[in-house]
C-alpha cells in the first residue's frame, strides 16, 4: 500500500464498522486535503456520524486504515490524543458544559497543556484572556460571557461549541449538523462563520439542510449504507440519479 | 504555586465554613473541659466523641460529595476506604495495648492469642509506629483506590456500572475481613483500645483533642476541596461530569482526572476512618457493609451535593437525627423516619438542604437583579429565544 | 428360623381364632406396657422383645412410639397410643385400635424416645414388615435392614427374597442381606460375595459399610479395598455432575431473584434498591396464604404455593405500582436518585413488615410433593431445588413470551426505546411505566414464593439477595433478559465449582473480583447492546 | 437585610453544630429521684432485631412485674429502651448515653460478642453494670459485666459428652459461622475430643460466612464425611439466619437424626419458629433452658409472657431465662446492698442465688458467671424441644477454658483482695499469661 500524499490531511481507506451485524461503515474511503472544506450528506443511517466516531477515536474500525497529517495512524489513538493532534469535533446535539459560564467553556477548550497537575496549579495568563476575548467576538457571545451555558439558546450553544472548537486550534474540524434547529438568519450567519474558518483550517461538515450546503458552496460527498455514493459539486451530486433515488427523491 | 492554589479557593463562604470549624475545634473542647456541669454552656463529656464522630462522618461525606457532586462518580463503596483507614488506625491502637490485653501477650493482640497464632502476621509489622500507621491510613485506601480506579476509568466504566462494581468491591472486602484467617480480628474487629500516642484514650482531654483534630481535619479537607474546585482542574472535572465525551474530544485525559480526584477522595475517607475509630472505640467489618456506603451517599444527597458544605451538613443532620431518634419511645420508628427522609429529599429537595437554601437566596438575588433590569439596567442579552430568561432556580 | 415360624404362627393364629389370639394379646399387652418401665435402655430392650415376637400386631404401637404418640396412663401404668384432641388426649388401645378413654394431659406420661430408640424401632419395624403386602413398606423395610445391617435378620430376608416378585425390591433385599452378612460371623467367601453385591450398589452408604472392612486381614479386606476404590472413583466422577447441579440450582435462585430487577433496573433504568423487599413481600404473602390454609382449609396445604404464586405476583405488583406512581415517576431521567428513594422505600417496607409480623422468622411449610429427593445414578436431586429450577425457567420464558408476543410487551419496549415517539403514537406512557414496574415487582414477588422454601422468611430476606441480583443483571448486561439468564447460571456454577476448593467465603470473593474485572473488559456486561454513537 | 449564599451556609452549619452541642439539653436531664432507671440495650432494627427484640420485651415484662410487686427500695423501676440498630459502634454510643445521660442503674443488653466487646470499655470507664444473657465463647471476665448466658463448658462440652456416651459418636463435624464464638468453641471442642482419643482425621471443621444461604455443597460434604463407617455427628455453631436454610437443606437431602444427628448451640425455640420441624425431629440442641421443661416456675413464666405479649404463640427461650435470672439477681443484690450504687451492687452480686426456671437454683459466682444445669433436647415436630438428658447437678460457668493452652492457667475472682479478671495461677500474678 502506498503512503498517503503529503498535502492530504485526512485519509480513510477501506474502513468498515459493524454493530451486531449491521454495517454502519462499509469499505469507506475518503480523502480530505489540507485547507479543504467538505460537506457530507446522506440519509439517516448512511454512516455520517459513525465516520466521525472512527476519525475521532470514539469507535475503533473493524478493518481499514485512517491516517492524519501525513502518517499518524488514528486507529491506534484514543480521543484525547487525537484531539491533541488537532482534530476538533462538534456534536450533532450541541454539547457544551452546561454548568460552566461561556467564558469557562472557552477557557477549558483553549489549546494548552492538558495534564492534571498543570490544571491544579496553573492560572490563566493574559495571552489566554486575549484569545478568549477574540473568540467571544467571533462567535458574538461577548455580552453573555458570564452566563451559564445551560441558559443559552439553542443557536447560541451551537456557536459556543464552534467557538470551543476554534479555541482548540485544530487543523481539522468535524462539524455535525451545525445548522440544526436554527432560524434562517442564524443558519446564514453560521455558513458565513464556517466559510471564514475554512480559510485557515480544513473543515468537514455533515448536514441535512440542502440550503445550508448550497450556501457553503463546497465539494459534496454523498454517503449511502456506509460508503461513498457520489462526490462532486452540489449541482453534480443533485443530478446523480443514484443520489436522487436514495436521498433527494424521497 | 500552592499558595495561589489555596488563595484561589479561599472565598467568603469558604472563610466562614472554616471559621466555624476552627472555632468549634477550640471552643467545644474548652466548654467541655473548663466549665462546670451547672454552667449553661457546659457540654457533657459523652457528647464530645459523639460530635467528633459526626465530624468524621462529615469528612467522609465531603469525600463522597467531591467525587459525586463535582465529578459525577457515584461511589457505593466509599465505606471501604473509610474502613481501611479505620483499620490502619485500629492496628496502631491494638499494638499500643501491649501487655494490658487479657492474656498479657506483649506483641500479639488478644484475638491472635485466642486463635493460637504464634507470631504477628506480616501485615501488622510496623504498626507500633505512629507515623507508619498514619502513612498507612492514607496509603491503604489510596492504593486500593488507585488500582481500582486505574482499571475502571481506563476501561470507561461509568454511571450505574461503576456504582455497582464499587459496591462489589466493598462487599468483597467485607466478606474478606469477616474471615478470621485474614488476621484482622474477624467479626469482632479491633476493640478495647487503651492509649493513643501515650495518652489514655478514655481521658476527657484525649477525647477533646480528638474532637479538635476531627474539626481541623475537616476544615483542612474542606479548604483543599474548595481550592480544587476553584482551579482549572475543578472546572475540568465538572466538565467531565456534565459532558464526558466532549471533554475527551477537547483533548483531556478524562481517566487521569477521574483517577486523581478519586484517589484523593479515598484518602480523605481513610483519614475520616482513622479519626473515627479512636472516638467510637471499635472497628469491625460491618463498616464495609454496602448499606453503610449507601447511607453516606444519602447524607450527601440530604445536605446537597452541588456544594461542598452540603455533604458536611447532611452527615451531621442525619446522624444527629439518628442519635436522637434511636433513643426511647421513638426507637421503633427510626427506620420509617430515615426511609421517609430519603424519599422526601429526593422528591422534594433534589438539591438537598443547602442547595435549596442557597437556591432560595440565589433566586432572590436574581429577582432583585431582574427588577433592576426592568428599571433600565441591561444585565443580559435578550436576543435568543430564552437567552434573556432568568432562571428562578439555579441549575445543578 | 425361630422368628419365621413365629411370624407364620402368629399370622395363622391371628387369622384362625380370636379366642386363641386373646392369649397372645395378653402377652403382647404386657410387653407393650413394659415400654413405660425404666429409662431409654430399658425401653430399648422392650422394643427388641416386641420385635422378637414377630407379631405384626406390634407394628402400630412401634410406629406410634417413633412418632412420640405413645403414653402411659398414670393411674394404672397401662400404655396407650394417644392423640391430642383439643385440650384432652384420646387414648387408643395399641392392639385393638379401639378408643378406650379420654383424659387430661396431666393424667398421662409420654414415653420419650431419642435417636437411639428411633433407630431401634426402625430396625425392628424393618424385620416385622419385610413381608408386608404394601410394596413401599417392604422397600422401606429392606432399606432399614440395610442401614442397621442386623445379622439376625438374614434368615428373615432370605425368606422374603424368595417370595419377592418386584425385582427392584428384591435387589434391595439382596443388598440388605449383604449388609447383614458383613456384620455376621459367616465365612469369608460369603462376605466377599456380599462385598460384590454392595459394590454394585455403590454410593456413600455403601462406602460407610465397606471402609471399616478394609482394615480386615485376608480376602475380605482385599475385596473391600478394591470395592472402596471402585466406588470412590465412581463418586469422583459424579462429583462434577453434582457441582453442575448445585450450580444450576444456585443459578436458578439468582435468576429468580434477579429477573424482576432485570425489568425494573435493566429495562426501565430504575436502580431499584427496594427490589429485595418485593421478594420479601412475596415470601410473606406465601406465609399468610399458608396461615389461612392451615386454619381454614388444611387439605389445600399441598397446593398452597400454587395459590400463593398469583397472589404474591398481585400483592408485590400492586406495591410496585404504588411505588412507581407515588415516587419513581417523578424521578425518571435521574437514575442515581431512584437509588436513594428506593433505598428509603426499602427501609420503610422492612420496618413495616417488622412492625406487622414481628422481627422473627415466620414458618413457611414445604408441601409434601416438594420434600425429599430422588437419585439419578449417584446424583441426588432434591425435589424442592428441582421445582425451583423449573419454576425459574417457566417464569423466564413466560416473561420472554409476554414481552415479545403481547401488545403490552410491544408497548413496553416502545416506551423504553423512545418515550417521545411512543407517546406521540398514542401509547399512554405513564400507564406503561406503572405496569412495567408492577410487572418487575410482581415477578420479584413470585420469586419470593420460591425463596420462602429455602431461606428465612424474615424482614431481612430481601437484603441478602439485592447485591447478588445487581451483580447478575450487570454481569449479564443491562437491558437484556438473555444476559440475565446466562449471567445467573454462569455465576451459580462458577460459585459452586470454586466452593469445594476455595471455601464458601473465598469462593464468593473470587466471583465478585471476577465480576469487577469482567466489567473492565466489557463495561456493559456479557450481552451488551452495542449501539451506534451512544452520546455521553 | 441581604444575606449571600455563604452566610446561609454558615448559619446552617453553625445551627447544626449548635444542635449537636444542645444534644444533652434536649433529653431529659438527670434521673428523677422517685424511679430507678433500667437500661435496655437490644437491637430493634437491623439483622439482630430478629433475636434481640424478644429480649427487650421480656425485660419490659420483668420490670412491669417488679413494679406490681411494689418496685425496688420503695421506688418504681423505669425502663429506658434504646435501639443500637445492630450497629456495633452504636452499641457503645448508646451505652454511654444510657449511663451518662439517662443515669440508669443497670443495663441489660447485647447479643453478639462484638456488641459486648464494643460496650465493654464504656462500662469499665463509667463504672456501671451490664447483664449479658447469651451463651458466648468465654475467655473474658470483666468487673462490670455479669454473664448470665452459658460459657462453653455449660453447653458445648456436655453436649459432646452426651453424643459420645448415648449415641456412640466417633466422627465429628464441627460446623460454624466464621466468628469468634464458633472459632473458640470449636477450638475447645477439638482439644477436648483429642483428649478423649478422637483422631485428627475424624474431625472436620468448616466455617461459613454470616447469613450463608446455599448449603448444598456443605451438607453433601457432611454426608460424604459421614460415610466412613463410623457413627458421625455434627456440632453446629451456625449462627442465626443461616440456620433455617441449613436445616431445610438437611431435611431435603434426607439426613435424618438417626443417622447423622446435629447438635446446635445457637438454635432455640425462636429460631425453630421459622422452620417446619417435621423433617428435623431428633436433631439436638444444648441449652440451659427449654420452654418444654415441666416446672411450676416455668409454667407461670410462660403464662405471664403470653399474657404480656398478647400472643399465645410466642415462644420462650434460653436467653430470656438468662435475663429472668439476671434481673432477679440484680433485684436481690440491690436489696442486699440497699442502694443502686454500682460498686456496692457489684460486691453484693457475688453469691446471690435465685431460682431458675428449670426447677433449680442459679448462683452468681466470683468470676461473674453463674451456675446452670445443662439440658440436651431433641427437636419435636411442634417446634419445641424434648429434654433427653440433663446434667445431674449444676455446672459452674468456666470463663477461662481448661482446654486452651493460653487460658488454662487463668482464673478470675472479683472478690477482694484478688479482684482480678485474669489471674494467672502459674505465675501468681494478675494480668494474663505474663512474660
Amino acid at each position: 500500500m502506498s503512503g498517503p500524499e503529503t498535502e492530504t490531511l485526512l485519509y480513510l481507506d477501506g474502513v468498515s464498522v459493524s454493530f451486531d451485524g449491521f454495517k454502519a461503515l462499509n469499505e469507506l474511503s475518503l480523502i480530505i486535503q489540507a485547507g479543504e472544506m467538505r460537506a457530507i450528506i446522506g440519509p439517516n443511517g448512511a454512516g455520517k456520524t459513525t465516520m466521525m466516531d472512527v476519525v475521532t477515536g470514539k469507535t475503533r474500525p473493524d478493518t481499514g486504515t485512517i491516517y492524519f497529517d501525513g502518517n499518524v495512524d488514528l486507529t491506534k489513538l484514543d480521543e484525547a490524543s487525537i484531539a491533541e493532534l488537532g482534530i476538533g469535533r462538534k456534536f450533532q446535539k450541541p454539547t457544551v458544559f452546561q454548568h460552566h459560564t461561556v467564558w469557562d467553556n472557552l477557557e477549558l477548550a483553549l489549546a494548552g497543556r492538558r495534564g492534571t497537575f498543570a490544571a491544579l496549579f496553573r492560572r490563566e495568563g493574559s495571552s489566554e484572556r486575549e484569545r478568549i476575548e477574540e473568540l467571544l467576538g467571533i462567535i458574538r457571545l461577548g455580552e453573555l460571557r458570564d452566563m451559564e451555558a445551560a441558559n443559552l439558546s439553542h443557536g447560541q450553544k451551537q456557536w459556543l461549541e464552534i467557538g470551543m472548537l476554534l479555541a482548540q486550534e485544530p487543523k481539522l474540524l468535524l462539524v455535525d449538523e451545525p445548522a440544526a434547529g436554527m432560524t434562517d438568519a442564524e443558519t446564514e450567519a453560521t455558513a458565513d462563520l464556517l466559510k471564514e474558518i475554512a480559510k485557515e483550517k480544513s473543515v468537514v461538515v455533515v448536514e441535512h439542510d440542502m440550503t445550508f450546503v448550497r450556501a457553503l458552496g463546497v465539494k459534496v460527498t454523498v454517503l449511502h449504507e456506509g460508503s461513498v455514493l457520489s462526490e462532486g459539486t452540489i449541482d453534480h451530486v443533485s443530478e446523480d440519479p443514484r443520489v436522487i433515488e436514495v436521498y433527494l427523491g424521497r | 504555586m500552592i499558595g495561589s492554589f489555596i488563595r484561589n479557593g479561599f472565598d467568603r463562604s469558604a472563610f466562614f465554613v472554616i471559621l466555624v470549624l476552627v472555632a468549634a475545634a477550640f471552643v467545644v473542647p474548652a466548654l467541655a473541659l473548663y466549665t462546670t456541669p451547672a454552667s449553661p454552656f457546659h457540654i457533657p463529656g459523652y457528647a464530645i466523641p459523639l460530635m467528633g464522630k459526626y465530624l468524621t462522618y462529615g469528612l467522609l461525606a465531603l469525600s463522597v460529595g467531591l467525587i459525586w457532586g463535582y465529578c459525577g462518580i457515584l461511589s457505593l463503596g466509599h465505606g471501604a476506604f473509610f474502613a481501611l483507614g479505620g483499620y490502619a488506625m485500629g492496628m496502631y491502637l491494638m499494638r499500643q495495648i501491649g501487655t494490658r490485653g487479657v492474656y498479657g501477650d506483649p506483641v500479639l493482640p488478644d484475638f491472635m492469642v485466642f486463635l493460637n497464632w504464634d507470631e504477628l502476621p506480616v501485615a501488622w509489622y510496623g504498626f507500633q509506629s505512629f507515623p507508619y500507621a498514619m502513612l498507612m491510613v492514607v496509603l491503604a485506601p489510596g492504593i486500593l483506590a488507585f488500582v481500582f480506579g486505574w482499571f475502571a476509568f481506563r476501561s470507561r466504566v461509568t454511571g450505574v456500572y461503576l456504582s455497582i462494581i464499587t459496591q462489589a468491591m466493598t462487599f468483597a472486602l467485607m466478606l474478606g475481613f469477616f474471615r478470621n484467617n485474614l488476621g484482622f480480628g474477624g467479626n469482632n474487629g479491633l476493640t478495647d483500645f487503651k492509649d493513643i500516642l501515650g495518652f489514655n484514650i478514655q481521658a476527657p482531654e484525649t477525647r477533646a483533642a480528638l474532637f479538635a483534630a476531627s474539626a481541623l481535619a475537616l476544615a483542612l479537607a474542606y479548604l483543599i476541596c474548595k481550592s480544587i474546585i476553584s482551579s482549572r482542574f475543578g472546572k475540568v472535572i465538572v466538565a467531565i461530569r456534565d459532558a464526558e465525551s466532549r471533554t475527551r474530544f477537547l483533548g483531556y485525559r478524562v481517566e487521569n482526572y477521574k483517577l486523581v480526584v478519586w484517589v484523593l477522595s479515598a484518602c480523605m475517607a481513610g483519614i475520616a476512618g482513622a479519626l473515627y475509630v479512636p472516638q467510637v472505640g471499635i472497628i469491625n467489618p460491618g463498616e464495609f457493609e454496602p448499606a453503610n456506603s449507601i447511607e453516606v451517599v444519602i447524607w450527601v444527597a440530604v445536605g446537597g451535593r452541588g456544594l461542598l458544605v452540603g455533604p458536611i451538613v447532611g452527615a451531621i443532620v442525619v446522624n444527629f437525627a439518628k442519635s436522637w431518634f434511636t433513643t426511647g419511645a421513638l426507637a421503633p420508628y427510626w427506620l420509617f423516619a430515615l426511609g421517609g427522609l430519603f424519599v422526601g429529599v429526593t422528591l422534594f429537595l433534589p438539591k438537598g438542604i443547602m442547595g435549596t437554601l442557597g437556591g432560595g437566596w440565589t433566586a432572590l438575588k436574581q429577582r432583585r437583579a431582574s427588577a433592576a433590569a426592568e428599571a433600565g439596567v441591561s444585565v443580559t442579552d435578550t436576543d435568543g429565544p430564552d437567552g434573556g430568561r432568568l432562571k428562578t432556580e439555579p441549575a445543578e | 428360623m425361630r422368628i419365621l415360624i413365629q411370624v407364620v404362627l402368629a399370622t395363622v393364629l391371628a387369622l384362625a381364632a380370636i379366642s386363641g389370639a386373646k392369649a397372645q394379646d395378653a402377652d403382647l399387652r404386657d410387653l407393650i406396657n413394659g415400654l413405660a418401665v425404666g429409662g431409654y435402655s430399658e425401653t430399648e430392650e422392650q422394643i427388641a422383645a416386641l420385635a422378637a415376637t414377630g407379631d405384626p400386631a406390634v407394628v402400630p404401637v412401634l410406629e406410634a412410639l417413633a412418632e412420640g404418640d405413645v403414653y402411659a396412663r398414670k393411674s394404672d401404668r397401662m400404655v396407650f397410643i394417644a392423640e391430642k384432641v383439643g385440650s384432652t388426649y384420646t387414648l387408643t388401645d395399641p392392639l385393638t385400635g379401639e378408643t378406650v378413654d379420654e383424659v387430661a394431659s396431666g393424667a398421662i406420661d409420654k414415653i420419650k424416645v431419642n435417636n437411639r430408640l428411633r433407630r431401634a424401632i426402625r430396625t425392628a419395624l424393618g424385620a416385622l414388615t419385610l413381608m408386608s403386602p404394601d410394596a413401599g413398606t417392604r422397600r422401606a423395610a429392606a432399606e432399614a435392614i440395610f442401614q442397621s445391617g442386623d445379622p439376625d435378620a438374614i434368615e428373615l430376608i432370605d425368606a422374603a427374597i424368595e417370595q419377592e416378585q418386584n425385582p427392584s425390591i428384591a435387589k434391595l433385599m439382596r443388598e440388605a442381606r449383604a449388609a447383614a452378612v458383613l456384620n455376621s460371623d459367616l465365612s469369608d467367601e460369603e462376605k466377599v460375595a456380599a462385598i460384590e453385591v454392595i459394590k454394585t450398589r455403590s454410593g456413600r452408604d455403601s462406602l460407610s459399610l465397606l471402609i471399616p472392612l478394609t482394615e480386615v486381614e485376608g480376602p475380605v479386606g482385599a475385596a473391600a479395598t478394591a470395592a472402596v476404590s471402585a466406588i470412590e472413583g465412581e463418586l469422583a466422577m459424579w462429583d462434577a455432575a453434582q457441582n453442575v447441579w448445585y450450580g444450576l440450582s444456585l443459578g436458578s435462585v439468582l435468576l429468580l431473584a434477579a429477573i424482576g430487577l432485570a425489568i425494573t433496573f435493566g429495562v426501565m433504568g430504575v436502580i431499584n434498591m427496594a427490589h429485595g423487599e418485593m421478594v420479601m413481600i412475596g415470601a410473606y404473602t406465601t406465609f399468610v396464604v399458608q396461615e389461612i390454609i392451615r386454619s381454614n382449609a388444611p387439605w389445600l396445604f399441598d397446593s398452597s404455593l400454587f395459590i400463593a404464586i398469583p397472589l404474591a405476583f398481585l400483592v408485590a405488583g400492586a406495591v410496585g405500582v404504588a411505588i412507581e406512581r407515588g415516587v419513581i415517576r417523578f424521578l425518571y431521567g435521574r437514575p442515581l436518585e431512584t437509588l436513594l428513594a428506593t433505598w428509603g422505600i426499602s427501609l420503610i417496607l422492612q420496618q413495616a413488615v417488622r412492625t406487622i409480623f414481628g422481627p422473627t422468622n415466620q414458618q413457611v411449610g414445604t408441601p409434601s410433593w416438594m420434600s425429599g429427593s430422588f437419585e439419578i445414578g449417584l446424583l441426588q436431586i432434591t425435589y424442592n431445588r428441582l421445582a425451583i429450577i423449573v419454576f425459574a425457567l417457566i417464569v423466564f420464558f413466560l416473561l420472554m413470551a409476554f414481552l415479545k408476543r403481547t401488545p403490552f410487551g410491544l408497548q413496553m419496549r416502545a416506551v423504553t426505546q423512545n418515550r417521545q415517539m411512543a407517546s406521540a403514537m398514542g401509547i399512554r406512557t405513564p400507564w406503561v411505566d406503572a405496569m412495567t414496574f408492577g410487572l418487575g415487582s410482581g415477578i420479584a414477588g413470585m420469586a419470593g414464593v420460591a425463596l420462602s422454601q429455602i431461606d428465612n422468611v424474615s424482614p431481612n430476606l430481601g437484603q441478602s439477595y439485592i447485591i447478588d441480583s445487581f451483580m447478575v443483571v450487570v454481569f449479564g448486561g443491562v437491558g437484556n433478559l438473555w444476559g440475565t439468564l446466562v449471567g445467573a447460571f454462569t455465576l451459580g456454577i462458577a460459585n459452586k465449582f470454586l466452593e469445594p476448593y476455595a471455601g464458601a467465603v473465598l469462593g464468593k470473593i473470587l466471583v465478585l473480583v471476577f465480576i469487577i474485572l469482567f466489567i473492565q473488559k466489557r463495561p456493559r456486561g456479557l450481552f451488551a447492546l452495542r449501539g451506534r454513537a451512544i452520546e455521553a | 437585610m441581604v444575606m449571600d449564599r455563604g452566610m446561609v451556609r454558615r448559619t446552617v452549619l453553625a445551627a447544626t453544630l449548635g444542635a449537636g452541642v444542645a444534644l444533652g439539653n434536649m433529653m431529659p436531664a438527670a434521673a428523677q429521684d422517685d424511679t430507678i432507671k433500667v437500661g435496655i440495650l437490644h437491637s430493634l432494627s437491623g439483622t439482630m432485631a430478629i433475636s434481640e427484640t424478644t429480649l427487650k420485651d421480656v425485660m419490659l415484662m420483668l420490670i412491669e412485674e417488679q413494679n406490681k410487686k411494689g418496685g425496688l427500695l420503695g421506688k418504681q423501676l423505669e425502663a429506658v429502651v434504646v435501639d443500637p440498630a445492630s450497629d456495633w459502634p452504636l452499641f457503645a454510643e448508646k451505652a454511654r448515653e444510657l449511663i451518662s445521660q439517662d443515669k440508669v442503674a443497670v443495663v441489660f443488653g447485647c447479643w453478639t460478642s462484638v456488641s459486648r466487646k464494643s460496650v465493654l470499655p464504656v462500662f469499665e470507664e463509667l463504672n456501671s453494670l451490664l447483664f449479658y444473657p447469651v451463651q458466648y465463647e468465654g475467655e473474658e471476665s470483666q468487673r462490670n459485666i455479669f454473664y448470665t448466658g452459658a460459657a462453653p463448658n455449660q453447653q458445648a462440652i456436655p453436649a459432646v459428652d452426651y453424643l459420645m456416651d448415648a449415641e456412640g459418636v466417633e466422627r465429628w463435624v464441627l460446623a460454624g459461622t466464621d466468628y469468634v464464638y464458633p472459632r473458640t468453641t470449636n477450638k475447645i471442642l477439638e482439644a477436648y475430643l483429642k483428649a478423649k482419643g478422637v483422631a485428627e482425621e475424624d474431625i472436620m471443621i468448616n466455617y461459613t460466612p454470616f447469613g450463608h444461604s446455599d448449603w448444598q455443597t456443605i451438607v453433601s460434604d457432611i454426608k460424604a464425611f459421614g460415610s466412613a463407617g463410623k457413627k458421625t455427628a455434627v456440632v453446629s455453631t451456625i449462627n442465626g439466619d443461616a440456620n433455617v436454610p441449613f436445616y431445610k437443606e438437611l431435611g431435603n437431602q434426607g439426613i435424618k437424626a438417626e443417622d447423622i444427628p446435629v447438635v446446635a448451640f445457637s438454635v432455640g425455640e425462636e429460631e425453630l419458629a421459622g422452620i417446619d420441624t417435621g423433617p428435623l425431629v431428633g436433631h439436638l440442641a444444648a441449652w440451659n433452658y427449654f420452654q418444654s421443661v415441666e416446672d411450676p416456675a416455668n409454667e407461670e413464666f410462660i403464662a405471664t409472657w403470653k399474657e404480656f405479649t398478647g400472643n399465645p404463640d410466642r415462644v420462650t427461650n434460653d436467653p430470656m431465662e438468662a435475663h429472668v435470672i439476671g434481673f432477679n439477681m440484680w433485684v436481690k443484690a440491690v436489696e442486699k446492698a440497699g442502694t443502686t450504687d454500682p460498686d456496692a451492687v457489684i460486691d453484693a452480686m457475688i453469691g446471690v442465688t435465685v431460682p431458675n426456671l428449670t426447677g433449680g437454683y442459679s448462683a452468681m459466682m466470683p468470676n461473674h458467671h453463674i451456675t446452670k444445669p445443662v439440658l440436651i433436647g431433641e427437636i419435636q415436630d411442634d417446634g419445641q424441644f424434648e429434654v433427653v438428658w440433663e446434667t445431674p447437678g449444676l455446672v459452674p460457668g468456666d470463663e477461662w477454658s481448661d482446654y486452651l493452652p493460653d487460658s488454662k492457667d487463668l482464673i478470675s475472682d472479683w472478690r477482694a483482695p484478688m479482684s482480678c479478671g485474669n489471674f494467672n495461677v502459674a505465675t501468681g500474678k494478675c494480668g494474663g499469661k505474663g512474660t
